[in-house]
Parts: structure tokens; C-alpha cells; sequence
């Protein structure tokens, strides 16, 4: 890694990239509540608004499905809107625009008009604000053609794939795990893009490939450092985009390490594991599967308010290592 | 349509004239006899050609509404921009579309204005200034709202106009786009086409307020009613509402009372209305026969003139379909298209 | 089959539950748009209104959210509200009240209240009636623990599902697709109920199991029937619950034929097919397949208005048998 | 609150004297400065215990708006109902909460009011008729007027109080459940506490229209605007609305205008108000203040008075803390407990 890159916070690496879109091109503003003066929930925006003024970082009043059709109409109309959910729970409010709006309205015109429009998703669990204020919701929209949906895990990317987002002709939805906010990682100076659809190894190994998202990336690193100790040598692959997937990546992932675990927060049942599994059963690399894929993703249950039970909803790092340990070993 | 020409008669007859004989040439004003009957005939053909099984699907006709969609649309210049909702051919047609292009989308064919991929409920004409169609009540309220932003911050003098129905105004979207309309004193007009019913529904037992207009008062906005039969009326308070938009002084909601001829759709047992009521509507308050008349009254056209009209329209609306009928289908391989757009 | 069974249309199969629940339970009351007089988009309701008046059979403005809303508080506080969206496309609209509010109230309020509602989703494509009107969004739901998600596939299972879930103490979505609406079948006179949870072979054989939902089920006995001729014998199980799945059921299944095809009608994508899939890996049924588990699911793409293109984006008949021929020769 | 009964003086005094003073007897409106004192100590302490780390997530307090909270509950019998918001801790104790039950749900005990679940957000007491808290703004209106329809349906002559602030009322779900209850007579009463500012954004900044009671009418229903940290002011307009809801005349809009003293929650900065306007309504408009003057005043309550209710709170505080603390958490075994309902 480059001694002379910075190290920035996940928020001001999206922060950072927002204030780079904005002097690049006039038409990129920020539409949500209390992102002005207040600077956002997650100060994700903080003092954006000093610099950019009160027309380009726009408070909008709690109205997110209107908010957020004023965002697909001014995408349509020639401008590219940056539009914040204070948490992504309340986007339920706004499905509406989100998927028969935006998702659809390039195709329903028969490819006359784009949707130039980034939505970020403030999302999960742990910080104990219960069942309506932790969702992990990512899946709703990776079931939606006519969206891209990512989800950053590091600074760095946070602020590669905003840009991305930003110059991207098409909707694009960013799920932003709310317990990465304050992580700190190298983040480059200046403009760059990663691009959106292409996982990343994030550790090489031979053993076990484990998939997974978000902050769930973090704890399957820290996880294989212990399975490294116990002589199993864990591949970590960063998804980062859920529509649409980089199924090459896992799938050469899968034919070396013959075994995979993929882990993310979300409910288990229909969230983003189900997705991975089904594509590697139908991918080359199922041939090459020692045991079947496994998944490990969260309880069936809303997140409760209780610190102790709300950490019991979601894949901790033992819940990680012995889900590697059972595959590796062909316990299961 | 272009930006008016004056019509100049005597300055003191001329103030007492209804505001279009002040406000457009005679031949102007034959034109939107020509386009009130171009919509007219165009729901017909549609409706026959959708008897016939030459289109599926749904649609919703505008028959009896007319004037609404002409009055609204006749202040705007070509540039302004229009959100229209599921009854969203008249608009199309008053903002400029080419009716053999409407066909041919009815038809499903690549030279559709959608390419065959949204047919009656998603009709656009993004060139001509119109955003599309909806098929979600209210779902193009903000989205015109959001239109207006863009036309406000890249200060290209644009208005926006959002037609939607009565059935609309009970919806969250248009409670949220019209108050944020205001707050920022957006380029925006509100048409609500109150043809009293939403779908079955009507007004009094789906709405807690007499007229919609009084809504207006809630975003601090002016609420105007006029008579939506009435070409005059309803083109002089859409040509207020844009002078009002184009100085920067915000929103109008207009309330335009109409009605539907036909049922709601094509799947409609009309048991909620009368006879009676429908005959009334159909009989007296037609808004070509009131128009037509009233132009004949003026003198701007006699019944040779109407006749020609007819004719002409006749000839459009069959070569529309025929264009649309010799249209080439979309290739099923091409099913993905458009999802994204495309790498340059 | 018994030779006294009436032949009822999937609709007046709904028509009849709603009437007999409505006649045993006065709590019972039918909420919607255009339910009353008009009797419905699809004449579900039909002339109920005239038996059981307007109260008890309420058009509600065209307010998705609100009215949605109405129906969780009137379930919380002691009535049993059967609540129909127009088309399900327009239940984004009301997803926070459905994914918020009905979902986790019980849970949120540590078990102080049910939410005994229904609620009725006319779905999927097939009607020309484009991308806002065809829309299948079932995994969405079943991916929300707090929820019951059922998809009848016959008037039988129509009625007897709608009376156990109207009998549920807890949410209960149903999801109707559009074109079973007119489809004819036997309904037993009088009370019956189909349980949750249950999925139902329709079907039994040898080779190869199909894992159906909804109008696919008939697709894919159709398909069974061809494929029968070329000696391959298909066991089609109908799903008819996508939350809480019957795993047993598929698992049992696919122990006996080895081989497993999950059709759906819905974006392939996170569709429900993924979750067959990922939980067939994780269950002792892995063991015994001879191949990898396939789906056929919906094209990635909004439904197209040309009635030509939009057959091309679920799958059909021929799809089927193509895809059952190519699991059990093994050509994939 | 049980049925008020009268206090007793002279008609002729009485007449002239604030609303409560004829309704209420003076024991019952030292009951009511208890509870406030009560809200108001409340707040402090779970700030407190939060400050130290005992209580985890974030909270919403609402010091500064206890008159509105006792003023709208007055007239409320037991078996009406409420929806409350995220800030909702007064209005949980205004409808009969026991404190210790509340400070155990914030500590995340199997003894709070939903064991542990819920939280702050999500704080209830069903049996008492509050019927939640709501983390969505504005997600309580429309299930508020679901009940209404039960009660009505049911005839079980309940009213049903819905809490909401200044924010909520730029949501959809207001304007279709204020048209929804309008329509169909409902006994509901929509109580938007008006505290300036929606988070950091205030109501000129967010709302067009100047006082949110003037969209009372746009849904046909009286908007009444009362000083919300008046107790006799607020009292008095929920007395009249319950009188309506009950008689079967349908819903009230009251706009209820107070103010927070504390941040928006845990994690504001306060950029957008300043301190003196936040100085002004502690010093010269405290609820609690402006009540206990006007009870001396009035001779219904002295000092000493005043000091056994304060010690008396203080008391019931520490107590509720203590059994907190006292409390057993949930087993993590049981994690998945309350999502569906147990077969019984
Ligand atoms: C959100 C939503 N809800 C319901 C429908 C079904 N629907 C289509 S048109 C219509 C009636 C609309 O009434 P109105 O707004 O008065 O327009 P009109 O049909 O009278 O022109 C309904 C209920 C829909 N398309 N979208
Ligand atoms: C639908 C929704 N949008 C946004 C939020 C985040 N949020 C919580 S409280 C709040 C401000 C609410 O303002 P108001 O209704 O005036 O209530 P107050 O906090 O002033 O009591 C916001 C934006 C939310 N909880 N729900
Ligand atoms: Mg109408
Ligand atoms: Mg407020």
C-alpha cells in the first residue's frame, strides 16, 4: 500500500467524492433530510453545504417518496442527483420511484430517455436503533432489473464506486453498512473510479472461498486470520456488487478452493447468499465443489432492540470461523 | 405549440371577447379544432383497433376531455415539458406527438415512440416535451416536480405541467410533490382532470374536500377550477399559471372539471354512473361540439371549414394505422434491450 | 377426484372464501379500490358488496400507503382486515407499512399484539399491461421475517389457503397471478383450509423434480406431459409457501429423483429459485443429486408492453421441457 | 385519566375561569403537575443513564413539550387509544405507563413494556391504550385511524389520539389518513406537535403552508392551533375533539406549537437554531413552569406542594432505575421469540 495515501473515514471518503463530482460537473447535487446544515445523520455530508451551497446540498422535507421522484425527474431532465435515505429503511416509503420509476422508465421509453441517478442507503444493524432502523434491504433491489446495486466495505472503494455511481448513465443504489461509517482506510487523493460489477479478492487462499458483503468482509478477514492459525487458508472475495454480479470472479474462486461459504448480514432466506449459491450450482465451478456451498446470513427474525440479542441476529466472527471450520472439515 | 400570434380586432370589442379570441389568431384556433378532433378520432380508432384485437393489453380513453388537454398544453412552448398518466393520449397529441407513431407503440412496433415496449400507459414523446405516460396513480406528480428543479437550476425557462386525476389527489405522492413545489417556488403547474370519479370511485366518497382546488391552499399555492369542457377557460388559466411559473413564482394548481365518456377501461361494467348522467355529459357539454360551435358563433369557421377538418383527421388517423400495421416487430432476441444504456 | 365437486374460476374459489369467512366472523372486512360496486379489477369481489354492504366491503381512495396502515391498525385493535391491492405493483407504495409496521409490529411490542391481516396480491404478467402493471415481487416478501407469503396455484388451494391465512393470527400475503384469475378447477362447498407452510406434490415421478410457484405449476405439468412421452417421469411439487418454506417436502423429493428444476416466473435473479437452490445445497438432499440444481426463472428485464416479447420474459412450456431434457441427459 | 369530575366554586367565578379549572377538580390537576414533573424527570434520567453508557441505540426526549402530552391525554379515557412517535416517552406516561417498565424496556430487560425488543422507539403499553411508539415518521397516523375504524366498526365508543410532529406532516401518510378519516367519519384526533423543526429543518424550510392546522382544511375537518405549552390551552381543544370524535362527527387536526429544549437525539449539533432562541422557551416558556405559577396563583397548589410532588418523582425515578437495573435480560436463545405468534 502506498505510505504517502491517506487514510480516510468510510463517511468522508464518500464525502470526499461527492465534493469531487460536484466541482467536475455542475449538473451532480445532493437531495435529502437534514443533509445541509445538519450534515446528515451518519455526517456523511457534513460541511458540504458551506462549500456548495443550499441549491447543490439540498435539505428536502420528510417526503422520501416525493423526494425521491424529484430526483428520477430532475435525472431525466439533464441533472444527477446524489440522493440520501436517512436510513435505508424508510426507502419502503419510496419502492414506489425506486422500481417502477426508475428502475424502469429508460426501458418503458424505449431507450429514449436515462436515469442518471445515485440513491445511498444508510443500512444494518448495531447501533441499537431496532427493527425499523436496521434493515439490510439489498436484496429487494438486486431482484430489480434496470438498477445497479453495490455495496462498498472500504473506504476506498466507497469513494471509487460513488464516483463510478455518479458518472454512471443508469440508476445506481449504494447500501452503506452504517458500523463502517467510521472505519478508517486509505483512500487516494483526486479522482478515481472503481468499477461497478467487479468483485475483489480482498485475501488469497487455497482452501475455503468465502463471499461476502459489506461489513461482513471485515469479519471474514479477521476470521481467516484465526483459520490461518488452525492451518486452513481462507480466500476472501469482497462482492461489492450485488446487480450485476461478478460471477467470474467467484466462479474462479470456486474451481481453485473447491469449497464456499458466503456470508452477509441481511435475513438468510432470499438475501444475497441464496443468489451466490444458486449461480455456482449452475456455474463450471459446481464440478469442482468438495462440499456444498454454505451460507450464513442472518436470523429470521427483525433486529431487536437488546445489544446482546441484536448481535445474535447477524454472523459474528466465531459464527464465521465455525462455519468454516464445519465445511473445511466436512462437519456440517 | 408555438408561441401565440395575436389576433386584432377592435381593442374594445376585443376586451370583452373570451380570452382566446383576444389571445390567438382564428388560424390558431382552427387548429385546436383540428387537434380536438385529431384526439377524439384517435381514442376511436384505438378503441376499434383494440375491439379487433389489433391491440392488447388495456387502455384508458380520453374521449370527453378534449378541451382539458388542449387548453393546458396551448400556452406551453415546445420546449416545456408535460407528465401525463394512464388517460394520456389527448396529451400526447396536444403536446405535439405524431398520431402514426402512437399507433405504431399501440401496436407494439419498433417505431412506436417506446419501440414497442410501453404502449398505451407509458406513451412519451420525450422530444416534444412530453416525459411519458404512467401507469402508477400520481406516480408522475414528482417526477414533473423534479423536472422543474432541473429547468430551475439550469435556468432554461422551462415550465413543467403534471396532469394527473381526481383519483390522484387522495395519494401521498401529490400531498409531498406539490408542498415541495412550493417551498421552492418551482416552474410547475398541477392539473388535476376531475372527470369526478377514479375509476368506480368517485370524489364525494373518495375525497374529504368539495373541490380540489381548495387543496391549493394547503402548499400556499393558488387553486383556480374552471369548467374543463370549456377550451377558453381552461387555456386562459393554464397561459396565467405559466406566466406565473416562467416569473418564478411558483406552482398553480389547476382544477379542470371533466368528464370521461367511456368507462375506465376496457374491463368496465359501469355500474357506478347513470345513463343519464353519461347522455348529459355526451349531449350538452361535449367540449368539440361547445367549441366548434363557439368558433362558428365568432365566425372563425363555417361548416365547410369543420368538414375539411374532418376529412383531414379521417385520412390521418387511417394512415396511422396503416403506418403502424406495416411496422416492423421487435426481434424477441432484442428482449433484454434498453434495461441499460447501452455502452457509446 | 370426487364427481360432486363444483367446478369454480380461481376467482369466485377467493370470492367464496372471503363470503364464508365473512359470514362466520363479523370481524371480518374486505378493504380496496374499486372492490365495491366496480367488484374489483379482476371481479374478485364481485357483487360481495350486495350481500355484505359497503361497510364490510370498503372502497378506500386510491391511498396504497395509508390504506395499508388503516389495515394494520384495525388488525392490531381487534378486526381481520382481507386488504387487495389493485395490482401488486402498487404495493410499493405501501412496503413501509407492509415491511415496517404489519411485519414487526408483534415482534417490536415483545409479543403484546398479533396483526391478524391479509392482504391480496394480483401479480405477474401476461395481460399486456406492461412493466408497471406485471410486476412479481414475492421474494421481496418472503425475505421479511414477521410475514407469511403464500402463492395458491388452483382454485382449491385458492380458497382453502385464503381461509387458513384470514385464520392466521399473523400477516398473511397472498399473491394471485393474474391469469390463473379465470382458470377453472374443483372447490369443496362449505369451510375447508389449506395449511401454510405445505407445499404439495402435484404429480409424482421418478426422474427429475420440478419445484413449481404459481401459474408455473400448470406450465410445468403441461411440460410433464411431453417429457412423459419421451420417457422422462417428472415429479412437480407445487411450493404454494415461499415463507416458511416446505423444505422437507423438496428435500424428500429430490432425495428420490436426484435431480432438481426450480420454476418461477419472477426476475431469475433473487427470485425464489434462488433460495430452493441454496437450501437444497445446505440439506441432506445435496448428497443425492446427480446434477446441479437448475432455474428458470423470468428474463432480466422489466415486462415489455409487445405481448411477443413479453412471453419471451417468463418462461414457458417449451422452456421448460428444454431445460428438464437438458438435467436429465446431462447436457447443461 | 379517569372522567373528570367537576371542581365546585361559585358559577359566576367559575364562568370566567380557564377551561381546566371548570373541568377538573384541583386534586386532579395536581395529578397532572405530578405527571409532568414525572415526564420531565424521566427524560432527565434516561438521558442520564444513557450519558453513562446504560442504555445503548439513541433517544428522543421531549423535554419541553410535557403540557402538550398531558394535555391531549386529559380528556382520554383508559380504553381510548394512541399512536405516538420517536418521541414519544411523555405521551407514554400521559396515557398511564409505569416508569419502571419503561426504564427496563430502555435497559433492554425482559420486564419493559416489550421486553427488550422494542426500545425507545418502539415503547407501548397496550393495555393502557398506547399502541406504540413509531420509529417511521408519520407511520403511526394512518394505523391510528385503522383503530378509529375498529372502534367505530366495533362500537366500543374509543377514541384514538394520534401523535406526530411538525416533520410528519410533509409525509404522505398524513394527507391519506386525514382524507381516509374524514371521509368515513372516524373517531380519530391528529395531534401534530408543532416543536419548529423536523430534525434540523424547520417548518418555513419544509412546510408550505404557514400553520399546519390550515390543512385541516383541505381534508373538511376542524384545525384548531393552541399553545402547546399552556396545559389548560391544549386540555381544552382535545376536550372539544374527543366531544366530536365521540358524537360521531369525525376527526380534529389540533396543532399543538412547543418546543424541544434537547437536541434532536443523541447526535445533534444544534447548527440550526440558536442559543438564544433555545434560552427563550426554557426561561419564559416552560411548560412545567407556566402550570405550577398558574396553580399558585390559583391557590390549588403552595411550595410545599410542589416539593412532595418533586420528591415524590424523584423517588418513583429512582426506583423505576433501580428495577431496571434489577431486571434479567432476555436469553439469546430466544432471539427469535414474538416474530410470529406462538401456537397457543
Ligand atoms: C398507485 C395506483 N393505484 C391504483 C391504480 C389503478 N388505477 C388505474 S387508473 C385508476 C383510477 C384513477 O383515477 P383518476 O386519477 O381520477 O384518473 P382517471 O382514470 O379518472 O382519468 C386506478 C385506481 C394505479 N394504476 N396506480
Ligand atoms: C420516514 C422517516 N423519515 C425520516 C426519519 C428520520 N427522522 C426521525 S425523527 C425525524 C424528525 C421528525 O420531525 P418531527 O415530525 O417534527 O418530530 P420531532 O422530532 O420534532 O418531534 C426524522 C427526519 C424517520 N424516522 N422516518
Ligand atoms: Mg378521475
Ligand atoms: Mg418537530
Amino acid at each position: 500500500m502506498d505510505a504517502m495515501v491517506r487514510e480516510l473515514s468510510y463517511a468522508q471518503a464518500i464525502q470526499e467524492a461527492m465534493a469531487l463530482a460536484m466541482e467536475a460537473d455542475e449538473r451532480v447535487f445532493l437531495m435529502g433530510e437534514d443533509i445541509g446544515v445538519y450534515g446528515g445523520a451518519f455526517q456523511v455530508t457534513g460541511d458540504l453545504v458551506e462549500r456548495f451551497g443550499a441549491e447543490r446540498v439540498m435539505d428536502t422535507p420528510i417526503s422520501e417518496l416525493g423526494g425521491a421522484g424529484v430526483a428520477v425527474g430532475a435525472a431525466m431532465t439533464g441533472m444527477r442527483p446524489v440522493f440520501e435515505f436517512q436510513f435505508s429503511d424508510f426507502a419502503t416509503l419510496a419502492m414506489e420511484q425506486i422500481v417502477n420509476q426508475a428502475a424502469k422508465m429508460r426501458f418503458m421509453l424505449g431507450g429514449e430517455v436515462s436515469v442518471p441517478l445515485v440513491m445511498r442507503f444508510p443500512a444494518g444493524s448495531g447501533t441499537g436503533a431496532a427493527a425499523q432502523h436496521s434493515q439490510s434491504l439489498e436484496a429487494w433491489l438486486g431482484h430489480v432489473p434496470g438498477l445497479k446495486v453495490i455495496q462498498p466495505a472500504t473506504p476506498h472503494d466507497a469513494k471509487g464506486m460513488l464516483l463510478a455511481a455518479i458518472e454512471d448513465p443508469d440508476p445506481v443504489m449504494i447500501f452503506e453498512h452504517k458500523l463502517l461509517y467510521k472505519m478508517k482506510g486509505p483512500v487516494p487523493e483526486g479522482h478515481y473510479t472503481v468499477p461497478i460489477g467487479k468483485a475483489e479478492i480482498r485475501r488469497e487462499g487455497r482452501d475455503l472461498t468465502i463471499v461476502a458483503t459489506s461489513i461482513m468482509v471485515h469479519k471474514a478477514l479477521e476470521a481467516a486470520e484465526t483459520l490461518e492459525a488452525e492451518g486452513i487458508d481462507v480466500e476472501v472475495v469482497d462482492l461489492r456488487t450485488i446487480r450485476p454480479m461478478d460471477k467470474a470472479t467467484i466462479i474462479e474462486s470456486v474451481k481453485k478452493t473447491s469449497r464456499l461459504l458466503c456470508v452477509y448480514e441481511a435475513v438468510k432466506t432470499l438475501g444475497i447468499g441464496a443468489e451466490v449459491s444458486a449461480m455456482i450450482a449452475e456455474s463450471e465451478a459446481f464440478d469442482y465443489l468438495d462440499a456444498p456451498v454454505v451460507r450464513l446470513g442472518g436470523a429470521e427474525t427483525p433486529i431487536p432492540y437488546n445489544p446482546e440479542l441484536e448481535k445474535a441476529t447477524v454472523p459474528q466472527v466465531p459464527d464465521i470461523i465455525a462455519a468454516a471450520r464445519g465445511l473445511v472439515q466436512g462437519t456440517r | 405549440m408555438a408561441a401565440p400570434k395575436r389576433a386584432q380586432p377592435e381593442a374594445a370589442v376585443r376586451a370583452n371577447l373570451p380570452f382566446i379570441y383576444r389571445e390567438y389568431s382564428p388560424e390558431q384556433l382552427r387548429q385546436v379544432l383540428h387537434k380536438m378532433y385529431l384526439i377524439r378520432r384517435f381514442e376511436e380508432g384505438a378503441e376499434e383497433c383494440y375491439m379487433r384485437g389489433l391491440i392488447h393489453g388495456t387502455m384508458h380513453l380520453s374521449i370527453g376531455q378534449e378541451a382539458s388537454a388542449m387548453g393546458i398544453c396551448m400556452p406551453l412552448a415546445e420546449h416545456d415539458q408535460i407528465t401525463s398518466t394512464h388517460r394520456g393520449h389527448g396529451h400526447c397529441i396536444a403536446k405535439g406527438a405524431e398520431v402514426k407513431k402512437m399507433f405504431a407503440e399501440f401496436f407494439g412496433k419498433t417505431t412506436g415512440y417506446c419501440k414497442g415496449r410501453g404502449g398505451s400507459m407509458h406513451i412519451a414523446d420525450v422530444a416534444k416535451g412530453n416525459l411519458g405516460a404512467n401507469g402508477i396513480v400520481a406516480g408522475g406528480i414528482p417526477i414533473a416536480v423534479g423536472a422543474a428543479l432541473s429547468a430551475k437550476r439550469m435556468k432554461t425557462g422551462k415550465v413543467v405541467v403534471s396532469f394527473f386525476g381526481d383519483g390522484a389527489n387522495n395519494e401521498g405522492a401529490f400531498h409531498e410533490a406539490l408542498n415541495m413545489a412550493s417551498v421552492w417556488k418551482l416552474p410547475v403547474i398541477f392539473v388535476c382532470e376531475n372527470n369526478g370519479y377514479g375509476m368506480s370511485t368517485s370524489t364525494e366518497r373518495s375525497t374529504a374536500v368539495k373541490n380540489i382546488a381548495e387543496r391549493a391552499a394547503a402548499y400556499s399555492m393558488p387553486g383556480v377550477i374552471v369548467n374543463g369542457n370549456i377550451f377558453s377557460e381552461v387555456a386562459e388559466a393554464s397561459h396565467r399559471a405559466v406566466e406565473r411559473a416562467r416569473a418564478g413564482e411558483g406552482p398553480t394548481l389547476i382544477e379542470s372539471k371533466t368528464y370521461r365518456h367511456r368507462g375506465h377501461s376496457k374491463s368496465d361494467r359501469n355500474r357506478y354512473r347513470t345513463k343519464e348522467e353519461i347522455e348529459d355529459w355526451m349531449s350538452n357539454r361535449d367540449p368539440i361540439t361547445l367549441f366548434e360551435n363557439e368558433l362558428q358563433e365568432f365566425g372563425i369557421i363555417d361548416r365547410e371549414g369543420v368538414e375539411a377538418i374532418r376529412e383531414a383527421v379521417a385520412r390521418e388517423i387511417a394512415e396511422g394505422i396503416q403506418f403502424a400495421k406495416d411496422s416492423p416487430s421487435p426481434d424477441v432476441r432484442d428482449v433484454e434491450n434498453y434495461v441499460y444504456t447501452e455502452p457509446a
